[in-house]
């Protein structure tokens, strides 16, 4: 691994550092387009600090597959994020890490959607249930567009995919494939149209009813971990994106597409409705087509 | 001497069966004929005596295996006997027990004799010995099961008959004159006439082809099988079509010598497919276990003329098969005699859960339709995969194919019969005393049982010889 | 000689078809016996150049036992079971006559693709010989009473034993005395068989005797 | 091989010491557990022995049976199977005696502990035999055992069902396998494995069709899709200990004939490569997607076999297509991911099972809707399944995800594309993966987690260590294997060129590129664990001191949840069986509530086997129809019987004659 102390450092601090501030651009845009103040940008912090200062309340059904499921999610998230290239190479990069990566973030969902069981409400279950639906879809339209890159790039992995170098051998694909990835981010971090995370109505909910028992620092580390999986997926959108450039600029380019990504998040969700449950799949099938499309230019 | 006394024994017994005067003493002549029987046969086996050319009565390789099987299988069946007809003492045994010591007589004269007018006369004397053991019963069903085996066998024996005239026949116009003596007709091999002996072979064909019960010509075999007692089933399914298929074999012999075993081939191996076929479309959720053994009968008559149609290796394989068949019928048919005695049914909406009401009779049952079916470890595995290698040896995959394939369909039939009365819930009402089954009934069953594992583990090397020997004699290979 | 033979040979196949178009019971049985008397001179006239003592018994025994001793017994068992007297085709007489045509045209081809054993002047005896036999074997499949079935099955056994004739000279006394006794046999055995069959069901109608079936 | 002959002859006296032993259970439990262990301990040395690259002399002797002999050899790939069968079998004959201790009454222990020593054993003859006779004598004895552990409870008429559906089956294979071997050994003239491959014909229909035969007779015991219909009726019905054997061991026979044919031939065809590749795909989907769709935990677990034999089928595709294109490191990859996947496979299913098993025994049925709330009751049957659920899933840091990172690695990267459609199939991989998840969440969920929704699962405890004893084992299997896989891995791969007849050193350097990885994978595998145990820490110590309460789970606004009111497993798929409606067929049965004051309400989703319910069951009904009508042919008339003599012999006079 050449990979200098600096940038290590650099590519760490920003993993931890800067996902809640990314959720606040998604507000302030939300506010912006309705025409509301909105929260500070720093409102994600304010609470998470405030969060890890409380105590807790756990259910008595629950055991400690309740308790395991945030810490072993946020674990999960932050290791996709060292996985992950943000600026320069990834930290840890070997050839099959984007499918190490995938499937990393599917233990984070197992265990949670197990914790969300254990506390044993119906409305908890309901979220799970829907959270595991939707990825069994999510998933292959991500390995698709994973094999589309390899296919393009040669290499599997996610440090060589995500380069930036692509669009002038493979600009369609790479449309396709970040509108792929692009839709898969929306669906894996619960953001319109799959999911609404500003509802207030169980019933219609999917990650926040999955969450609802959990309290106190658990609360604080799923949040949290959310954070860092939105982040680690807009890192990846910019990387297909922008061409690397490691340093300063490289860093400045890269804080300005993550923006940009978040922006774009927050305009896609202040202009459509949450969409009809049953039409989620649908949904990602054109995510999983659009994928394939990009297997097939690929290959040629 | 010995051959002699193979004959003379038991039929010096059957006539001491008709003057006993004692029925309840009467059935214990049966093992003690058999055993002296078995003891004169197995020092045939031992030391086979040289064959004499031209004598009417001299022992070769394929009569000491009909031989054999049948003395075996007649010894179990007829220790078998004594517990069968103890339990039904109310019915005269005189003419049951005559008739099954006749029966070896006289298909101990089939398996010692060269010549085959006598050989047909000792045939037609097996087929009229075996109307009583059939009609034991004495019931409507056994009846008209007897009605229809005797017309049928009638027949039969006549068209075989007529399938003998034809040889002597291909014989005339030589020197010689007519020959009826096998060693005459081997000798004259080529020089016989070959449209005599065509439809000689044709003839001896449907004839004793009918008392094997080869498909299309089968249609007696369910009824008498399904209505005679399970030894007496035993001893038609070993040793009457024992005799029949060895007549079948003199024929081909005959042919052979004469160089016209290519026209026999394609008869054989499609009268083989065909008696697969009807096992199966019949054994295929078939009600009656007795009827169902009937037409896994018939299927092992068609491998066996399927084996002698595809040649070389295929011949030794039917030779072993018919060692293996000859066993396997006699356990599956006296196991089936328990059964049906501990219900008093043998149809299989009855019939279940005999593992508990009689677990060692069902358990052998079991492990006959296994063995049977050609499942490993047991002897008809070797035999049947034997065939099935010579038939894709002789270029025939359509046929290893087919009777794989209609193996397969054969499966379903015994297997789901015999599970379906091993396993389940046993009746409520309890055994009676005459129902249950007990060492006797259970021993000879059981050894039967161990002689076809033995066979599927291990064939004694002078086994193989004898049958390389027969098989030498029909052009076969040793494999 | 020879054309009496011949004679004596078509007598035979025309009895055959007497049978096949006759109704009533005890005609076949009286066809039968005349169809036996018929075949028991034969060796005489066919095998002219010997009248050995051989020839003579099986002449003599074959008279009383096809021409008298089995009409006998049939005609006792019609008369002790008080069958009725119709014969109760399955196939009609007339269409049982044009089968029976087919057959012995049948015959004649099947005859003719074997060769003639030398020493033997009737280039007839084979055919007849196969078209008796096969017409027995129509008898036992056309007819319902198992009487009739019996008397179908002995002209069956007329013809295996003309064509035994061919053989006649050469083969051991064995042979013959295998087929008198198969006869013998076969008509005592069936005649306690039919015996049981009429005391069991109060006929011998084979309707009766079909109630072992898939 | 005297080890191996020694082994096999403990295994066989550990078979027949239990029946004179009967009448004392506990010695007869005992010594036939102690005979086991040896037998299975003395096999495992010699395999891993083999494994590390010893070599052991191939045993001949002459057996007079017509075409057979006793040649048995332990290559690489044959101690490679070893090791499961003797590891499973160990693990389970453990958890067995405990099991059949519960079980007294219900179960003859004697019979079981016969034919489960038997199967061990004839499994390990099977595996070592270079006799075609030698081979088909092991695998029906093999047959047969499993048939007879089925049927083990035969009282009940769906255990009689599914034996006879299994009897079948395995027939139908074996039947297949005869055809095979027969064709092949008359070609060399010998049934000797190695003549058998010398004379094998050059590509052509006559070698499509020998691997036909091939793919029918083992796939049937595989449970390749369109041959699995036996699988989830047999697997659930046997005691659970031989379940776990079944679906464990007894089903890779399958996969290790397929190797040991593909093995053989010299040339394959690039088409079955993309046979195996799309019997894969549509095992792992389907196999998955029917596991979803069931209630009954051991049936669900047997759907799950069907998916991880696609994904075994997958690697052995790769392997092929390799093969055909001459890529050593295809060879390598994708033999070696079905290689470590049937290992895999036999740990966490094996150990899936025995927790089934417990959960079975604990609620008197095996039935997921009406428990609950396990994994307080049943602290360590639970956590030792939720490992096994885990590794099942193919989740990192667990055993599953290595083998299943082997073949995405083959099926995406550059150097070994030789096929474009292999891209698609790790689209179905992927699916497979997140249905996994799904399935094992609801079953786990359902029988774990929340609360009890019945009275057994109130009471429900775990069971005696006998029977935990063995599931840590195998748990403990699967991490080790997820946290150090190198070692596994390696192994595999030795025997995947061996299979590829390959020199263990050609293509070495790519591939340990290709393996490198798995050493990262390992160690994040282990940071994983590290982390989250770092912040489970962070959170107690930032807990302490402070209020933690507990409280009823929040019931959003209602104040009066029962339990009953959990989410159940059913509705828990339902998203997912409405989404794949067209494919599951689910059936309905719905009552709904009526009136203002509802009395009765019921629902009912059952999902029937679209091979066994939907095709075969109406065929072989219709089948039967036509077969009685032809049956009329023996309709009691003798007259007709006659005439079939008849016409039968003027036939034959008029065409021979």
């Amino acid at each position: 691994m050449n990979l200098t102390l600096t940038a290590l450092c650099a590519h760490l601090s920003a993993l931890l550092v800067l996902p809640p501030l990314l959720l606040g651009i998604i507000a302030k845009t939300k506010a912006a387009f309705g025409g509301r103040k909105g929260p500070p940008l720093l409102q994600l912090y304010y609470d998470l600090f405030k969060l890890l200062g409380k105590g807790a309340v756990y259910s008595r059904t629950t055991t400690w597959m309740f308790r395991l499921g945030p810490v072993l999610s946020l674990a999960t998230a932050l290791l996709a994020g060292l996985l992950a290239p943000l600026v320069g190479a990834a930290p840890l990069s070997f050839p099959g890490d984007a499918v190490f990566f995938a499937y990393l973030l599917g233990l984070g969902r197992f265990v949670t959607a197990a914790a969300a069981l254990d506390a044993g409400s119906s409305f908890e279950g309901m979220g799970a249930s829907r959270e595991v639906a939707f990825a069994s879809f999510a998933e292959p339209a991500l390995i698709l567009a994973v094999a589309a890159l390899a296919g393009a790039t040669g290499s599997l992995s996610l440090g060589a995919m995500f380069s930036g170098a692509l669009w002038r051998s493979f600009g369609a694909g790479i449309v396709l494939v970040g509108g792929a990835l692009f839709l898969v981010m929306l669906a894996e971090n619960s953001r319109i149209p799959v999911d609404d995370p500003a509802t207030h109505l169980e019933l219609t909910m999917i990650h926040e009813v999955m969450v609802l028992d959990h309290g106190g620092p658990d609360l604080a580390f799923i949040l949290y971990g959310a954070s860092v999986r939105l982040l680690v997926w807009s890192s990846l959108l910019v990387r297909l994106a922008l061409p690397d450039a490691p340093g300063p600029y490289g860093w400045a380019a890269w804080g300005a597409g993550v923006a940009v990504v978040g922006v774009l998040i927050g305009a896609v969700e202040s202009s459509m409705a949450r969409a009809r449950l049953v039409h989620v799949p649908q949904f990602l099938v054109v995510a999983i087509c659009a994928a394939a499309f990009a297997v097939m230019l690929s290959l040629r | 001497m010995e051959l002699l006394g193979i004959i003379l024994v038991p039929l010096a017994a059957s006539l001491a069966a008709l003057a006993w005067p004692d029925a309840k003493s009467r059935p214990l002549l049966l093992p003690a004929a058999a055993g002296v029987h078995t003891l004169l046969t197995l020092r045939l086996v031992a030391a086979p005596p040289a064959a004499a050319y031209g004598a009417w009565l001299s022992l070769d390789a394929l009569g000491l295996l009909l031989l054999a099987v049948s003395s075996l299988v007649s010894l179990g069946c007829n220790i078998y006997g004594v517990a069968y007809l103890r339990g039904h003492s109310e019915r005269d045994n005189r003419f049951f027990v005559a008739c099954t010591l006749f029966m070896l007589s006289a298909s101990s004269v089939v398996a010692v004799t060269r010549h085959l007018g006598l050989m047909w006369v000792a045939m037609e004397a097996t087929t009229l010995a075996a109307a009583p053991l059939i009609h034991f019963q004495h019931s409507d069903r056994s009846l008209e099961a007897t009605w229809k085996y005797l017309i049928m066998g009638g027949i039969g024996i006549g068209l075989a008959l007529l399938g003998t005239y034809f040889l002597a026949l291909a014989g005339a116009g030589n020197p010689e004159g007519y020959a009826l003596h096998l060693d005459d007709l081997l000798a004259l091999g080529p020089r016989l006439s070959v449209p005599w002996v065509k439809g000689a072979f044709v003839f001896i064909l449907v004839g004793y082809g009918l008392k094997m019960g080869l498909s299309p010509l089968h249609s007696w075999k369910p009824d008498a099988y399904g209505e005679a007692p399970g030894m007496a089933g035993a001893a038609l399914s070993a040793i009457l079509t024992g005799c029949s298929f060895l007549g079948l074999l003199r024929a081909y012999q005959v042919c052979l010598a004469a160089g016209q075993v290519e026209f026999v081939r394609d008869l054989l191996v499609f009268m083989g497919l065909l008696s697969l076929l009807t096992a199966a479309l019949f054994m295929l959720s078939q009600k009656d276990f007795k009827r169902l053994l009937a037409y896994s009968s018939v299927e092992h008559m068609g491998l066996l003329v399927l084996g002698l149609g595809i040649g070389g290796t295929g011949i030794f394989a039917a030779l072993l098969h018919f060692v293996n068949n000859g066993l396997g019928k006699g356990l599956l048919f006296l196991t089936a005699g328990n059964i049906h005695r501990a219900y008093g049914d043998k149809t299989l909406n009855h019939v279940h859960g005999a593992l508990r009401r009689v677990p060692v009779s069902a358990t052998l049952f079991l492990v006959g339709a296994f063995a049977i079916t050609g499942s490993p470890p047991f002897g008809l595995f070797i035999s049947e995969f034997l065939l099935l290698t010579s038939a894709a040896g002789a270029g025939r995959w359509a046929v290893a194919l087919s009777v794989a394939g209609l193996l397969g369909v054969i499966f379903i039939g015994m297997a789901g019969a015999a599970l379906s009365v091993a396993q389940g819930e046993p009746p409520a009402k309890p055994l009676c005393q005459e129902q249950g089954e007990s060492l006797l009934t259970t021993m000879v069953p059981a050894a039967f049982a161990v002689a076809l594992l033995a066979l599927g583990l291990y064939i004694p090397p002078w086994l193989m010889d004898r049958l390389g020997a027969a098989a030498a004699l029909l052009g076969g290979t040793r494999p | 000689m020879d054309q009496i033979s011949q004679l004596l040979l078509v007598a035979t196949v025309f009895l055959g078809f007497a049978l096949l178009g006759s109704s009533s019971m005890s005609g076949c049985v009286n066809l039968l016996a005349l169809q036996g008397y018929c075949l028991s001179v034969l060796p005489f006239f066919l095998h002219h150049e010997e009248h050995s003592a051989r020839a003579v018994l099986l002449a003599a025994g074959m008279a009383f036992l096809k021409g008298w001793l089995v009409p006998r017994i049939l005609l006792h068992a019609i008369r002790e079971v008080r069958i009725a007297r119709e014969v109760e085709p399955l196939v009609g007489y007339v269409p049982s006559l044009l089968i029976g045509v087919v057959i012995v045209g049948l015959s004649v081809v099947l005859g003719q693709r074997l060769p003639l054993p030398p020493g033997n002047h009737s280039g007839l005896l084979v055919p007849i010989s196969l078209a008796t036999m096969m017409m027995g074997l129509f008898l036992t499949v056309s007819r319902l009473k198992a009487l009739t079935q019996v008397i179908g099955y002995l002209v069956f056994e007329n013809g295996i034993y003309l064509f035994g004739l061919l053989v006649f000279r050469e083969t051991p006394w064995l042979l013959e005395m295998g087929i008198l006794l198969d006869v013998f046999a076969a008509v005592f055995i069936l005649g306690i068989v039919i015996q049981h069959i009429s005391r069991q069901f109060d006929s011998i109608h084979t309707d009766k005797l079909t109630q072992l079936k898939e | 091989m005297r080890l191996f002959l020694l082994s096999t002859a403990l295994l066989t006296a550990a078979a027949t010491v239990s029946f004179p032993s009967a009448s004392r259970p506990r010695l007869a439990g005992g010594l036939s557990l102690a005979l086991l262990a040896a037998g299975c301990l003395t096999g495992a040395a010699l395999a891993l022995f083999v494994l590390a690259g010893g070599e052991v002399a191939p045993l001949g002797a002459p057996w007079p049976v017509p075409l057979g002999s006793l040649q048995l050899a332990l290559d690489p790939l044959s101690a490679f199977f070893l090791v499961p069968i003797y590891t499973v079998a160990l693990a389970a004959g453990t958890y067995g005696e405990g099991y059949l201790e519960r079980a007294r009454g219900r179960l003859d222990a004697s019979y079981v502990r016969f034919f489960f020593s038997l199967l061990t054993a004839s499994m390990a003859v099977a595996v070592c035999a270079r006799n075609a006779v030698l081979f088909l004598v092991g695998w029906e004895i093999m047959a047969l055992c499993a048939f007879f552990l089925v049927c083990a409870q035969d009282r009940k008429p769906e255990v009689r069902r599914a034996g006879f559906v299994y009897i079948l089956c395995t027939h139908s294979a074996i039947l297949c396998l005869f055809v095979l071997f027969a064709v092949m050994g008359s070609r060399a003239g010998s049934m000797e494995f190695g003549a058998m491959a010398a004379a094998l014909p050059g590509p052509g229909p006559a070698l499509n069709g020998l691997f036909a035969l091939a793919l029918t007779g083992f796939g049937l015991k595989a449970g390749f899709m369109p041959f699995h219909f036996w699988l989830p009726e047999a697997h659930p019905v046997a005691p659970s200990h031989a379940s776990a054997m079944l679906s464990g061991v007894v089903l890779k026979m399958g996969i290790y004939g397929l190797l040991r044919f593909i093995s053989m031939c010299s040339s394959v065809p690039p088409a079955w490569g993309l046979v195996l590749l799309a019997i894969g795909a549509s095992s792992s989907v389907l196999g998955v997607l029917f596991a979803l769709a069931q209630h009954d935990l051991k049936r669900l677990l047997a759907y799950h076999s069907i998916e991880n034999i696609g994904i075994i089928a997958l690697g052995m595709g790769l392997g092929c297509l390799g093969l055909s294109h001459g890529n050593g490191l295809l060879v390598t990859l994708g033999f070696s991911a079905a290689l470590l996947h049937v290992l895999n496979h036999s740990l966490f299913k094996s150990l899936l099972f025995l927790g089934a098993g417990a959960y079975d025994q604990a609620l008197g049925g095996r039935a997921i809707e009406g428990a609950g709330g396990l994994l307080r009751r049943m602290p360590w049957t639970s956590t030792f399944s939720w490992v096994g659920a885990a590794a099942i899933c193919g989740l990192p840091p667990f055993n599953g995800f290595v083998s299943e990172w082997l073949v995405y690695y083959g099926l995406l990267a550059r150097e070994v594309r030789v096929s474009q459609y292999a891209m698609f199939a790790a689209a179905a991989l992927a699916m497979t993966g997140a249905l996994a998840a799904a399935c094992f969440t609801k079953a786990y969920g359902a029988l774990t987690l929340g609360e009890p929704r019945g009275p057994a699962a109130e009471r429900a405890a775990d069971p005696g260590w006998t029977m935990l004893g063995p599931m840590a084992f195998l748990a403990a299997a699967c991490l080790g294997i997820g946290l150090l896989p190198r070692p596994f891995v390696d192994a595999a791969a030795r025997c995947a060129q061996t299979l590829g007849r390959m020199s263990a050193t050609a293509g070495s350097p790519s591939l340990e590129g290709a393996l490198r990885p798995l050493t990262l994978v390992g160690s994040v595998g282990a940071l994983a664990i590290l982390l989250a145990g770092l912040f489970w820490l962070c959170r107690t110590a930032l807990l302490a001191g402070r209020v933690v309460g507990a409280g009823p789970t929040w019931g959003c606004g209602f104040t009066a949840p029962t339990p009953r009111m959990q989410y159940t497993a059913s509705s828990y798929a339902q998203p997912l069986a409405r989404a794949f409606d067209g494919l599951l067929n689910e059936v309905t049965e719905f009552a709904p509530p009526t009136g203002y004051w509802p009395r009765r309400a019921s629902f009912e989703a059952h999902t029937p086997d679209p091979v066994l319910d939907r095709a075969l069951l109406p065929a072989s009904a219709r089948a039967e129809q036509a077969f009685v009508r032809a049956r009329r042919m023996q309709h009691g008339r003798l007259q007709y019987y006659l005439l079939y003599v008849f016409a039968f012999l003027v036939f034959v006079l008029l065409w021979k004659l």
